[in-house]
C-alpha cells in the first residue's frame, strides 16, 4: 500500500489529497494539464515541502509529522517531466549515477539490458546537450530504472517519443510491474498509454483525486476522461486459445466467442488459458437486427440493451450485456437507433469490426 | 640573467605556502558559508554577506593595524590565545594567514553564492533520487556544476593573497621565513631601489602568476558544462 | 652569547645600516643579524603590539621616547644620527637651485613625505615654511607615504623634484642627478635615535650591537650615507 | 516557397536536406526520435550554424554563403521542444515580450484573444517556475503566436497536453493557417496531430528528407509511419450539405453519399459548398457482398477492389475505388477475405461504421 | 561624536566619485570583455582572463610605482598623452581612476564572466526569435539573467576601491580633492597615531559600506530569479 495525506497551497491552487493505492502493476495518474499530477508525484518523492503530510510505503514510513525519510533512502525511480539529466556528466555517466549508488545485490537491472530496451547504444559517450528531446528522455527513463527501484515514479515519460519507440518501451514498463513487481506511478495525459499500462486509474481534478478505479472500471464509464481520445471502450476478459494457422485465436467470453486476430509474434508469449484483456472500441461495434452472413465483420455477439446514454453530437451510447454478464459498449447515431428502433431489454447482433489484445 | 638570494626563495616558498593554505582554507570556509547564505533561511543572511565584504574595504595597513590590536598579546584574540598558554597570533605565519583569509573572505563567498543560487534544484532532487546522500551530492554534483564558481573563487583568492602586502605587512612584520612574503620583499626591493631585483622578482611572480592561472582557465574551459 | 637579533630600522638607514651590519658580522661572524627595514611610525606600533624587534632605529627620536614611556624599552633611546633634507630632481639640475626656485612655473609637482606622520616631511614643511614658500607650493606638493617613496616619486620623473633625505640621494641608482643640500638652520634637526627594546633586553649580541654603533668604524659608514653625527648625545629639541 | 539547402555534420549524426516546401497550411515534419527534426527547424530558424546552408523564404534569401538575415529579423514564431521561458519574466511578461516587439500594423493577434484561447487567464502573474509543464508549454505557444509571425516553426507544441486541451488548441491553429495565411511548420509524433493539421506531411529518417507528400498522398500508402497509431486511413474530398434536425449532414462524393454526423457547433462553421475532407480508418470500413439492411452501419457505398496488399498479423488492406475514382482502403482479416472469397476487380460493398470530419 | 573636518568631507566626496566611476566604468569595460572572453572564438582568450588577473598579483605600491613611470611624464602613456598636448596621469584623479579600473578589473571580469558561460544559448535564440535585436537582447535579456553577476562584479569591485589605498597613494600623491581619498586620509590618521580620528572614519567607512552593500543585497534578494 502506498498512503499519502498531504494538503498543499501554491498561491490558489490547493491539492488536497487522503488516499491509499495497491502496490501492484501501473498506476496511472490522469489528469488536465495543471491539475496536480506533478505536484503529488513529488510529494510522494519527498521533493516537496508539506507541512504536516504523511507518505508510507509498504508499511513503512516515508513522511509523518515527526519524521522524514531522506529522499536517497527511499530507493525511488524518478523520472521528471523534463529530462533533467545532470549536465556535467556524459549519458553514460548519468545511466550508471544510480546503478553504482544501487548496493550490488539490490541490483536487478543491469545496464546492458536497459541500453538495449531504450536504444540508447549509439549515444552513449555524448554529453548530454548532445542529444535530441527524445533520447533524453529515454535517457532519464533509463537512469532511473537502473538503480532497481522499489517504486517507479514516472512524469510524462513518453511524451517526447516516436510512437514506434513508445510501443517498444510499452511492453518493457508493464513486464516490469507484472514480473519484477516493481509497482509504477505513471503520469500520462495518453488514454492509449492507460489502456495499455494501467491496472488502476487515479482520476485527479484541480487538486484533488475525483476518483480511483480499476482500469475496467474506468472504461464502464463513457464519460470518462480517459474517452476523450478515442471515445468508449469495453475490456473484456478471457481465456485465449492457441493461434490457428493465420493467427486467429479464439477468445473464450463463456457462451460467446470472439475471434482474434494476433500476429505470430505477440501471440507467443501469451500462454494461453491465461485469462487475458481483449479491448473493444464502443464505435468499432454495430449492432444489426440479424445475424448478417456475407460480410467481412467476423465478430457477431448476440448481446442484449440495458441503458442508452446520450452521447455529444446526435451520437447514443448502448449499454449491452453479452451472455456471460460482460458490459459490451456499442456507440450508433441517433439515426441508426431511429431507423433500427431500438429499445432497452432488446435482443440484437453487435457486430465487432476489430478487438485490440491488450498487451 | 635570474639571480636569487636565499631570501628571495624563502620569500617564494612563503608565499606559496601562504597562498595555498589561504585558498584552501577560504574554500573550505566560504563553501559552508555560501551554502547557508543561498540556501538557509535565517534573516541574518543579507547581513553577514555585506558583513563578509567589510574587510575589504579598510585601508589594508589599518585593518592590519586592527588585526594587530586584536590578535597581539594585547588584544582579545591574543590575550585569551596566551592565557591558554598559546602564542599570541601577531608576527606570526598563523596570523598572516588569518588576515589574507579574512581578507580575501568576500572573493571566495561571492563567486561561491551566485554559483550555488544559480545550481537550482533540479540536480539535487535528480541525484537524491538517484540515491546520493549529502555529502555525495556535493562532492559529485553541486562540486562539479558549481566549478567555474570555485574557480572564480580560488583564482581571485590566490591572485589577491599573492599581491597584498599591506595588511601582512602590518600584522607580519616582514620577518624573513615567517612573514616575508614576495610582495613584501618586492615591496622593500622597490623601497630600497634596488630596482633591478624589483623588477626581476615581478616578473617572476607575473609569469608565475599567469601560467597558473592560464593553465587553471584552460583546465576549466576544456572541461566547461555546456548549457542550453 | 651568539643569540639571533632582529633590528627594526627606519627606510633611510638602508645601506647605511647594511654596511654596519656587515662590517659588525666581520668582528662577530657567529651572530646571526636579521634587518628589517620600514616605516618608523609603523615599527613602534608593531613593538607596542608584540613585534619580536630587539633593537629599534627609528628616524625620529620620538617614537623611541613614546616606547620608553610604555615601558617597552630597555635602554634609554640614543641619537646616532642626524639627518639631512636635500633638493632632488631627475628632470633638472637641483644642485642649481634653492627651496626658493620652488614657486618657479617649470616646477609642476614637489613630493615630499606625508607631513602629518613621516619625519622627513614634518622638516621639509617647516623647510618651505622657513623659506616663505609653502603658502605657494601647496597646490604643486604631492605626499608620499615616506621619504622613500617621495624620492621615487622624483626619481621617476612624475614629481618634478622632491624634497628628500641626503642619504637617499646617496643611493647608487640616484646618485647620477645632483642634489642640493637644504640648510639645517631651515627646520628642527632630525635626530634619528635608536632603542634596545625590552624584548631584547636580555640578549648580550643585541647590546654588543648598541655598542658597536658608538664606534668609529660605524661612524665613518653613517657619515658616508650622508648623516650627521649627532654633536649632542641627547639633544632635548626634537618634538 | 521556403527554401531549405543545408548539410550539417554532428559527431556520426549527418543532416543532408535539399528540398522546398510550399508556403500554405501545415507542413508537418514527422520522423522517428533523433531523426533531425529539431535541427531542421532550427536550421530554418537560423539557429544552428551551417556553412554553406542556403534558406529562403517567399522569395527573400534568409541565408545564403554570403549574407545571413538576423533572427530577429525573420519575424518567426517558434516554440522550442522544451518550453523555454524567460526566468526573469512573469507569465504576462514571456506573452507579451514578443507583441512588444511587433510593430503595431502587423499586429494580427491580439493578446486577449490568444489567452483565452490557450486558457491562460487564471496565471498570468505568475512566475515562469510555478507553472506546470501544460501550463508552460502553453505560454511558450502563445508567446510565439503573439509575434503574428509570417512562420511559425512548433517543435512538439502540444507534447505536455491533455486530449482536452489539445482539442481545444488545434482547430485555432488550424484556422491560423488557412484563414490568417500564417503557414506553420509543426513537429510531432502524434499522427492524430498529423490528420487533423497538416497539409503535407515531410518523412525524415537518419537526417535525410525520405518523402514529402500532401496529407491524402501520404495516407494513401499503407505503410506509411503515420498509421503506426489507428492504421491506414482514407481521406475523402467532398461537399458536405446543409446539416438536417439531427445534424447529419451528407457529404456529396460525386456518385455516392455518406451521412456523417456532425454536432451542431462544429457543422456551423463549415460553410456549406466548401469542399471539407472526412477521413476514414480502414479498420472501421467493413465489406459485404451485398448492401445489408436491418444494420446499424448506415453509410454503404459501392466500391471496386483495386489491389490487396498484406498487412502484419495476416491483415489484408484493400484498395478499393469509389464510383467517382477516389480511394477508400478498407482493412479486413485475411479470414474474411478468404470467407468472402474477394478478388481484384469485384465490387462489393463497403460499409463504413464511422466517419470523422477533419476540421 | 563624529566631528568631520572640510578635509574629511572632502576626502569622503572624493572616495564616492572614484568608486561610482570605477564601478561604473569596470562594468563598462568588464561586459563587453568577458562576453568575448564566455563567447569568443579567438585562442587568445584564456591567456586574456588570465593576463587581467596580474595586476592583482603585484604589491600595490609596486604596482603604484610602475604605473607612475608608465603614467608620468616620461612613461610611455604620459609622454604620448603630453605630446597630444594632455596632461600626464600621474597625480590626477584620472590617473588613480585608471590605477583603481585596472587593479579591480578582474573582480569585474570574473563574475561577469562566470554568468555569461552560466547564461546558455537558450534565453538569447528566445528573445531574437520573438524579435529582439542584439542590443535589446542585451539589455531585456542578459543583463537581468545575468544580475548577480553584475552584482558581485560591482560589490566587489566597489568594496576594493573603497579600502584600496597603496596604488593611489603613489600614483595619486595624496593630493586633497584630487587624489587623496577616505582610505589614504585614514591610513595618514592611523600613521601619524591619531587613532581617534581613524577609528572614527573608519568606523563611518564600515558602516556607510555595510548599508550599501546590504541594500544592494537585499534588493538583489528580492529579486532573484528563481532556477528549476
Ligand atoms: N506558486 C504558485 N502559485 C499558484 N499556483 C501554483 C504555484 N505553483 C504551482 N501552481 C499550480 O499548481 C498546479 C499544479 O501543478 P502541477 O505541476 O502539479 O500540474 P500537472 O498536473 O503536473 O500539470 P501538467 O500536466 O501540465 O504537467 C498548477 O495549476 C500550477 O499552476
Ligand atoms: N554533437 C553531436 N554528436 C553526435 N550526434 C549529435 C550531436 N548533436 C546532436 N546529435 C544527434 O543529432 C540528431 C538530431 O537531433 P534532433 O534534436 O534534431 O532530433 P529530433 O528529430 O528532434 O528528435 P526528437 O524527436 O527526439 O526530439 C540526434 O540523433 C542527435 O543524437
Ligand atoms: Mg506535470
Ligand atoms: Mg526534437
Amino acid at each position: 500500500m502506498l498512503q499519502i495525506k498531504a494538503r498543499l497551497q501554491r498561491g490558489d491552487f490547493t491539492l488536497d489529497v487522503d488516499t491509499q493505492w495497491p502496490l501492484t502493476g501501473v498506476t496511472a495518474l490522469f489528469g488536465r494539464s495543471g491539475c496536480g499530477k506533478t505536484t503529488l508525484l513529488r510529494i510522494i518523492a519527498g521533493l516537496e515541502k508539506v507541512q504536516a503530510g504523511e507518505v508510507s510505503f509498504a508499511g513503512i514510513d516515508w513522511q509523518t509529522a515527526r519524521q522524514f525519510l531522506a529522499i536517497e533512502k527511499r530507493r525511488l525511480g524518478l523520472v521528471f517531466q523534463e529530462a533533467s539529466l545532470l549536465p556535467h556528466l556524459s549519458v553514460t555517466g548519468n545511466l550508471l549515477f544510480g546503478y553504482q549508488r544501487t548496493p550490488e545485490k539490490l541490483r536487478r537491472l543491469q545496464p546492458d539490458v536497459v541500453i538495449k530496451m531504450l536504444g540508447l547504444e549509439s549515444f552513449l559517450e555524448r554529453r548530454v546537450d548532445q542529444l535530441s528531446g527524445g533520447q533524453a528522455q529515454r535517457v532519464a527513463l533509463g537512469r532511473a530504472l537502473l538503480t532497481s527501484p522499489q517504486l517507479l515514479l514516472l512524469d510524462e515519460p513518453l511524451a517526447a517519443l516516436d510512437t514506434q519507440t513508445k510501443r517498444e518501451i510499452m511492453p518493457f514498463l508493464s513486464r516490469l510491474a507484472s514480473e519484477s513487481n516493481i509497482p509504477i506511478v505513471l503520469i500520462t495525459h495518453s488514454p492509449e498509454e492507460v489502456q495499455r499500462l494501467a491496472d488502476r486509474v487515479v482520476f485527479m481534478r484541480d487538486g484533488v483525486i475525483d476518483d480511483i478505479c480499476n482500469l475496467q472500471q474506468a472504461m464502464a464509464n463513457p464519460d470518462s476522461p480517459l474517452f476523450a481520445d478515442e471515445g468508449p471502450a469495453s475490456v473484456l476478459l478471457g481465456v485465449l486459445s492457441e493461434p490457428d494457422v493465420q493467427g486467429v485465436c479464439r477468445f473464450g467470453v463463456e457462451h460467446a466467442q470472439l475471434y482474434v486476430q494476433t500476429s505470430a509474434v505477440s501471440a507467443s508469449p501469451n500462454t494461453p488459458q491465461i485469462t487475458t484483456r481483449l479491448r473493444v472500441l464502443a464505435r468499432d461495434v454495430s449492432v444489426a437486427l440479424d445475424d448478417p452472413s456475407r460480410i467481412s465483420i467476423r465478430n457477431h455477439l448476440r448481446v442484449v440493451i440495458q441503458q442508452i446514454h446520450e452521447l455529444p453530437d446526435n451520437r447514443l451510447l448502448l449499454s449491452t450485456t453479452l451472455a456471460d454478464g460482460q458490459n459490451l459498449l456499442i456507440e450508433i447515431t441517433r439515426w441508426s437507433a431511429q431507423q433500427l428502433d431500438l429499445q432497452i431489454g432488446q435482443q440484437v447482433w453487435a457486430l465487432i469490426k476489430s478487438v485490440a489484445l491488450v498487451q | 640573467m635570474i639571480s636569487l638570494g636565499p631570501g628571495d626563495w624563502q620569500a617564494i616558498a612563503l608565499t606559496l605556502k601562504l597562498c595555498f593554505f589561504t585558498t584552501v582554507i577560504l574554500l573550505i570556509i566560504a563553501t559552508p558559508l555560501a551554502w547557508w547564505l543561498s540556501s538557509g533561511r535565517s534573516r541574518w543572511r543579507v547581513a553577514v554577506q555585506a558583513i563578509v565584504a567589510l574587510p575589504l574595504v579598510l585601508p589594508p595597513t589599518v585593518l592590519g593595524f586592527y588585526l594587530l590590536m586584536a590578535l597581539g598579546p594585547r588584544g582579545f584574540v591574543g590575550s585569551s590565545l596566551e592565557s591558554m598558554g598559546l602564542n599570541h597570533l601577531a608576527f606570526s605565519f598563523e596570523g598572516i594567514l588569518f588576515a589574507s583569509v579574512l581578507y580575501s573572505m568576500p572573493f571566495a563567498v561571492q563567486p561561491l553564492l551566485e554559483a550555488f543560487n544559480n545550481l537550482g534544484r533540479r540536480p539535487i532532487e535528480v541525484s537524491a533520487s538517484l540515491g546520493a546522500g549529502v555529502i555525495d551530492r556535493f562532492f559529485n554534483v553541486t562540486l562539479p556544476l558549481c566549478k567555474g564558481g570555485f574557480i572564480v573563487a580560488a583564482t581571485l583568492s590566490f591572485a589577491h593573497t599573492v599581491g597584498e602586502f599591506g595588511v601582512i605587512l602590518m600584522l607580519g612584520g616582514s620577518i624573513p621565513g615567517e612573514t616575508k612574503v614576495l610582495s613584501v620583499l618586492i615591496y622593500d626591493h622597490a623601497e630600497a631601489m634596488n630596482y633591478q631585483a624589483a623588477h626581476q622578482l615581478s616578473l617572476m611572480l607575473l609569469v608565475f602568476s599567469f601560467l597558473v592561472l592560464f593553465v587553471v582557465y584552460s583546465i576549466n574551459r576544456r572541461f566547461h558544462t555546456v548549457k542550453l | 652569547y651568539a643569540q639571533p637579533f632582529t633590528i627594526a630600522a627606519a627606510s633611510d638607514l638602508r645601506f647605511a645600516l647594511d654596511d654596519i651590519v656587515k662590517v659588525y658580522k666581520q668582528q662577530f661572524p657567529e651572530q646571526d643579524v636579521t634587518l628589517i627595514y620600514g616605516s618608523s611610525g609603523r615599527m613602534s606600533t608593531q613593538i607596542s603590539n608584540g613585534a619580536p624587534f630587539d633593537i629599534f632605529f627609528s628616524a625620529d627620536i620620538a617614537f623611541p621616547l613614546m616606547l620608553q614611556e610604555q615601558g617597552l624599552t630597555a635602554t634609554d633611546p640614543a641619537v646616532y644620527a642626524i639627518g639631512r633634507l636635500v633638493l632632488w630632481s631627475s628632470r633638472m639640475d637641483a644642485s642649481q637651485m634653492t627651496l626658493n626656485d620652488l614657486t618657479s612655473d617649470r616646477i609642476r609637482r614637489i613630493a615630499i613625505a606625508q607631513p602629518a606622520h613621516a619625519p622627513y616631511g614634518q622638516r621639509a614643511q617647516e623647510a618651505m615654511q622657513y623659506a616663505g614658500v609653502w603658502d605657494q607650493v601647496q597646490d604643486k606638493l604631492v605626499f608620499a607615504e615616506n621619504i622613500a617613496q617621495a624620492a621615487q616619486m622624483a626619481e621617476s620623473g612624475a614629481a618634478d623634484i622632491g624634497v628628500i633625505a641626503l642619504s637617499l640621494a646617496l643611493f647608487p641608482t640616484m646618485q647620477a642627478h645632483a642634489y642640493h643640500l637644504i640648510d639645517d638652520t631651515m627646520h628642527q634637526p632630525l635626530t634619528q635615535g635608536f632603542v634596545v627594546t625590552r624584548v631584547g633586553a636580555d640578549k648580550k649580541s643585541v647590546q654588543t650591537f648598541a655598542d658597536f654603533m658608538a664606534t668609529p668604524a660605524a661612524h665613518d659608514i653613517m657619515v658616508r650615507y650622508g648623516f650627521v653625527l649627532p654633536s649632542d648625545p641627547l639633544p632635548g629639541t626634537s618634538p
